[in-house]
């Protein structure tokens, strides 16, 4: 999950990054205050592209601080309004840079990236440096040293660029990050009371979100997550199921992330619209577990019709299907349902659906045919 | 032949005496999979099914020579698990746990490097040698044997996949799930090497995702003068981008991640490429073909 | 630098180690409260031995805590006051165990050290189980396994011990701990709402002073320590003196932490007593390094005379003979000054003595019976 | 004979072009060190009094065969440089530097061990085989050759303990400053090893502090029949309890770190303890006597 600009400057403070000394500015102040002008104010969402967007307002007064204030709290940002802004000073800079720490699968754990020239156009430039080592205690600086040799000319730079980039990796490992970036990381001109010095002017972190059970932060911005979620959504994501809204008509329930994105583009091919990403793999064998999707769902107005597509090795078909029955039962909403269920133990399912009237398809392509007629005609 | 694993290897299960390791032990070992131990701490002297309970993974190597481990703990111990069965002599280990910390499954890896072992998963149906062996859940009817071989980024699609291919009577050499983490035991670019080295595989089917960097690891495979045919599924078309869809590597962050980019190169190294699930036979055949 | 109990728990805490949900209770509240009775009031110092010292009081109900902060707060520990209490539920316990991570010698690095039977009287009892394997990647729960299975024969509990050790090796390498003690560490006995769960009723953690550039936390403390220091010590602080203050009369600075405790040997082997440990071997050669040592010790009147004892080998002793006659230049007080300096360039030491009429001792024996000699007749 | 160092020694000096590495290459040079290269990124090519700058540890090895290195980099820099020295081949590296995390040691002494490599220091004065050469800003004048070998935890008493030793005309196969760090390079045990095997030391003198178990170290050699006689100071009668004397090791957190316990544990073993510095010439002439 990734986490807010003042949340990810915080962490860098914490292990010693310099970060500019901001001013969090809350919904609903008349009168935002900060120490000293001019001043660059941001919005704070998660979303990328934000600088694109209008995101980020240069004030110089109180006035047009007031103004940037106002403007951007009433700005969405993707599908996100600011939950607060950051004010950071207006730094005089001399050269802006690109370094960032995150995990790839080739280098079988962890890279460094490294861009002489960061900022908001980094994807079109060139492709930055790329320092893989796997294991963050396999980091080595005169490796990355090698790698930046022909990348930064400027040697001083380039060691505390190595610096910073170690630093960046043991935080990314003892915090469970899965990448810290730092776009742009400044060069302070010589006039400032801290000449040369590296500072993170923008800070973006991905947290692990399976890693919540060891680090609290990550705890606390899971059920960050769930608050700000719906409450039919946060019922489903308490069950651990994981779910994107998409525009379309057909709300699909469906098993892991391959097959759930499959029986999307198959609902697509044959002229139909998902309605959403719903990934129920977790706990479906339990009566508890579709309650919360079917929930979501049933209280969806976008949502015509329900597609039940789920292929289970461990999860067991007949226990899927009793449960169905038993969410059946309880359901109040009138919506249709089809069927698409098939593996261990699916010889048992027909028995089992024909005790409450469903029908269980046996191919992909006839259960969502079925479901687009179904929505077409609701 | 097939990559991997057959009934000689001689399989450990950490963690047999919960639920899934009793599963395991009469599911996969019906099925032919060679279970000869299992730890569980505290319960070693004990047996499952006839299978020897160990207190620890050396002891149970030393006692059976094991060589393989299947890894059923919860998440936040499989780290634990996973190297103490490669630090104990085991040279293929399955993971299929999902919710797991991607440090511990770097941790993990950099063991079975020190130890010349592999991991494959996490969060992964696991491997399956049809009608030899199985190491994980997989329903066994989805899969007979034959000339392809198969790669799934995704556990369910690979039953779905298989079974398209079972159905229409193509069989597989071995059926491996990579799982769907950024960091992955066994990548593409490593189940692909194997399968270009196993004789009995004429062709091989790669059913893969948006996001990540796998796919173009498999084009690149496939643009080598000497690579067998490649059929490939990419599936998420319909994801919007930006979104993590499910699985933590099934975002489309750049345009390089996305299924048009991905579907795109695949086409231009020579892969044969399925338009949709409904179209994966077809272009299995096809690549059965140019083999 | 060791840390407050209640601040260690928040790190604990942090890395999702269980710890009570405790209540700080600051000085002058004069009704504190607490979520429910009853509590453990525990006085929040850094010196050791606080459970022996009456540092901790069982309150059952309101009038008990108010008379229990009353009394902790009066209390002296060590040299200590407490600037803080901590009340912490008192929680049904099932058994007391003690576990820590520290650094050692002879492993290269960490160990892990286990006891079944933790709380006050740990030092007495059977020597902890100890499990080495140096650097932090190298824990192996299977190791530490064949360590504790002789030790602790419950093995679901020992288990979770691991567990919780693994926890504590990659927090004491996260934030630079020396150690990481929890004792006792509780198991909740069947009938709370946690059962089984293993708990960190009391937590130390001693940070690494030196990794202050990585870790805030560290920084803080550091500039925690330096503001409750009185204002002469806090200069030499800042200076990276090290200070102790003993009982004795003759000020001893002096450069190198074996040689200045040899010094303090040698004081008191010839009768004297020494008023200090004063280790000024950072920044010697300029005046402005023994500035605030002979501020300090100028500003103490249980000092009657002053040592200054140095062997350099980097640190040269021309540039250390003009600094102190720069000092002398400087100094207000009338304390005599005894100097025994040796090492690199000590034979241009007595030329420059000379122009300030001081005197340079060959020999420490010599100088610590002139120093004596001086302070009986101050 | 001496331990570890002398002439045959072809030193890398890291952080070459900084104060402390130039002052090295006159002082030490002049001493009589083999000093072949240095280390300064961005300043390769050039040369501190003739000694030649390479950008790399790697470069300066293989162009001067170096196999032992100096570090001269600020503490939160001694971590990489002395692990690219090791890695670039180099068997010995001394370390100076106070004020390095614990953790820092810890990760070098990791790397020296995987690579056969050994650590001295850090927060040490380093290493001096009197006569040969000498790693470290120690005041030549205080050591001269002879037969007793030296290990200190603390920079300045090394000085003191080796004049006294050369005034009384008792000279030094090698003197080793292990530092006052709790964990070291070399450990007082490690480097009781080395004067074990050296021919030319016959007996010991050990500069120890409370706090640690580096003196249970020394008595537990002492103890043995074959060990070399062994004189021993240990400073920090005076200290109170519970507080750090400076050196983070030097810390009385139990009776066992006491001084009291400490030359009891001595004594008891057959060590020659010294009652204080006045006393050191007398226990290392009675040492040397019983060798």
């Amino acid at each position: 999950m990734m986490i807010l600009e003042h949340e990810a400057k915080a962490l860098l403070r914490s292990v010693g990054v310099p970060v500019p000394k901001g001013t969090l500015i809350k919904p609903g102040t008349r009168a935002p205050r900060v120490p000293a002008y001019p001043v660059a104010v941001k919005a704070q969402v998660r979303s990328g592209g934000r600088g694109k967007q209008g995101g980020v307002i240069r004030a110089d007064n109180a006035k047009s601080l007031k103004a940037a204030t106002k403007k951007l709290f009433a700005t969405s940002f993707g599908d996100e309004k600011p939950e607060v802004l950051l004010a950071d000073p207006w730094l005089p800079i001399d050269r802006e840079l690109y370094l960032s720490v995150t995990i790839d699968a080739a280098a079988e754990g962890y890279i460094v990236l490294y861009s002489p020239k960061g900022g908001v156009d980094i994807e079109s430039g060139a492709p930055p440096a790329r320092y893989a080592f796997g294991a963050p205690w396999k980091f080595r600086a005169h490796e990355l040293r090698a790698v930046l040799e022909n990348v930064e000319k400027d040697f001083q730079l380039r060691e505390r660029v190595i610096t910073l980039a170690h630093r960046l990796v043991e935080t990314a490992a003892a915090r469970d990050c899965h990448t810290i970036e730092i776009n742009p990381l400044a060069r302070l001109k010589s006039d400032t009371d801290r000449p040369g010095e590296l500072m993170a002017l923008d800070a973006k972190v991905v947290y692990d979100d399976w890693a919540h059970y060891r680090n609290a932060d990550i705890l606390a911005q899971r059920d960050g997550e769930r608050r700000r979620a719906h409450k039919l959504l946060r019922a489903s994501m308490e069950m651990g199921h994981m779910y994107v809204k998409l525009d379309g008509d057909i709300g699909l329930i469906s098993g892991g992330a391959g097959l759930t994105m499959g029986a999307m583009d198959t609902i697509h091919q044959f002229g139909g619209k998902p309605a959403c990403f719903l990934d129920a793999s977790p706990g479906p064998t339990s009566t508890r577990g579709y309650k919360p999707a079917f929930a979501l769902l049933d209280g969806d107005p976008a949502v015509k019709v329900i597609l039940v597509s789920v292929f289970g090795g461990g999860t067991h078909m007949n226990r899927v299907a009793n449960s169905l029955k038993a969410n059946m039962a309880m359901r109040k909403s009138k919506k249709p349902v089809v069927f698409k269920l098939d593996g261990t133990y699916v010889d048992q399912v027909p028995g089992i659906f024909e005790t409450f009237g469903a029908h269980n398809h046996t191919s992909l392509e006839a259960a969502v045919k079925e479901a687009i007629k179904l929505a077409r005609a609701a | 032949m097939s990559i991997l694993l057959d009934q000689s290897n001689r399989v450990l299960v950490m963690g047999i005496t919960g639920n899934y390791g009793k599963f395991f032990v009469t599911d996969s070992g019906g099925y032919g999979t060679t279970i000869v131990a299992g730890v569980s701490p505290g319960r070693g002297g004990g047996n499952v099914d006839g299978v020897p309970v160990f207190e620890s993974a050396h002891a149970a190597c030393n006692a059976t020579s094991a060589d393989t481990a299947m890894v059923f703990v919860p998440p936040h111990l499989v780290r634990a698990a996973a190297i103490e069965a490669i630090e104990a002599g085991c040279k293929l280990v399955v993971a299929t746990a999902d919710e797991m910390p991607v440090r511990d499954t770097i941790e993990i890896r950099a063991a079975a490097k020190a130890n010349g072992a592999r991991l494959v998963g996490p969060n992964s149906p696991g491997i399956i040698s049809p009608g030899k062996a199985k190491m994980g859940f997989m329903p066994s009817f989805c899969f007979m044997r034959g000339p392809m071989g198969v790669i799934s980024r995704s556990g369910s699609l690979s039953y779905e996949g298989s079974k398209r291919l079972t159905v229409a009577g193509i069989g597989q050499t071995t059926v491996i799930g990579i799982g769907g983490d950024p960091i992955k035991g066994t990548t593409a670019a490593e189940a692909l090497a194997l399968f270009h080295d196993d004789p009995e595989t004429q062709a091989v089917m790669y059913l893969g995702e948006i996001g990540g960097t796998e796919e173009a690891a498999v084009a690149e495979y496939a643009a080598r003068k000497d690579a067998k045919p490649i059929a490939a599924l990419v599936v998420g078309k319909t994801a919007p981008p930006g979104k993590k869809m499910g699985h933590a590597a099934a975002l489309v962050g750049s345009k390089a991640d996305s299924h048009s980019a991905k579907t795109k190169m695949l086409a231009r190294s020579g892969v044969h490429v399925c338009k949709g699930l409904s179209d994966l036979v077809p272009q299995a055949r096809a690549a059965l073909a140019a083999g």
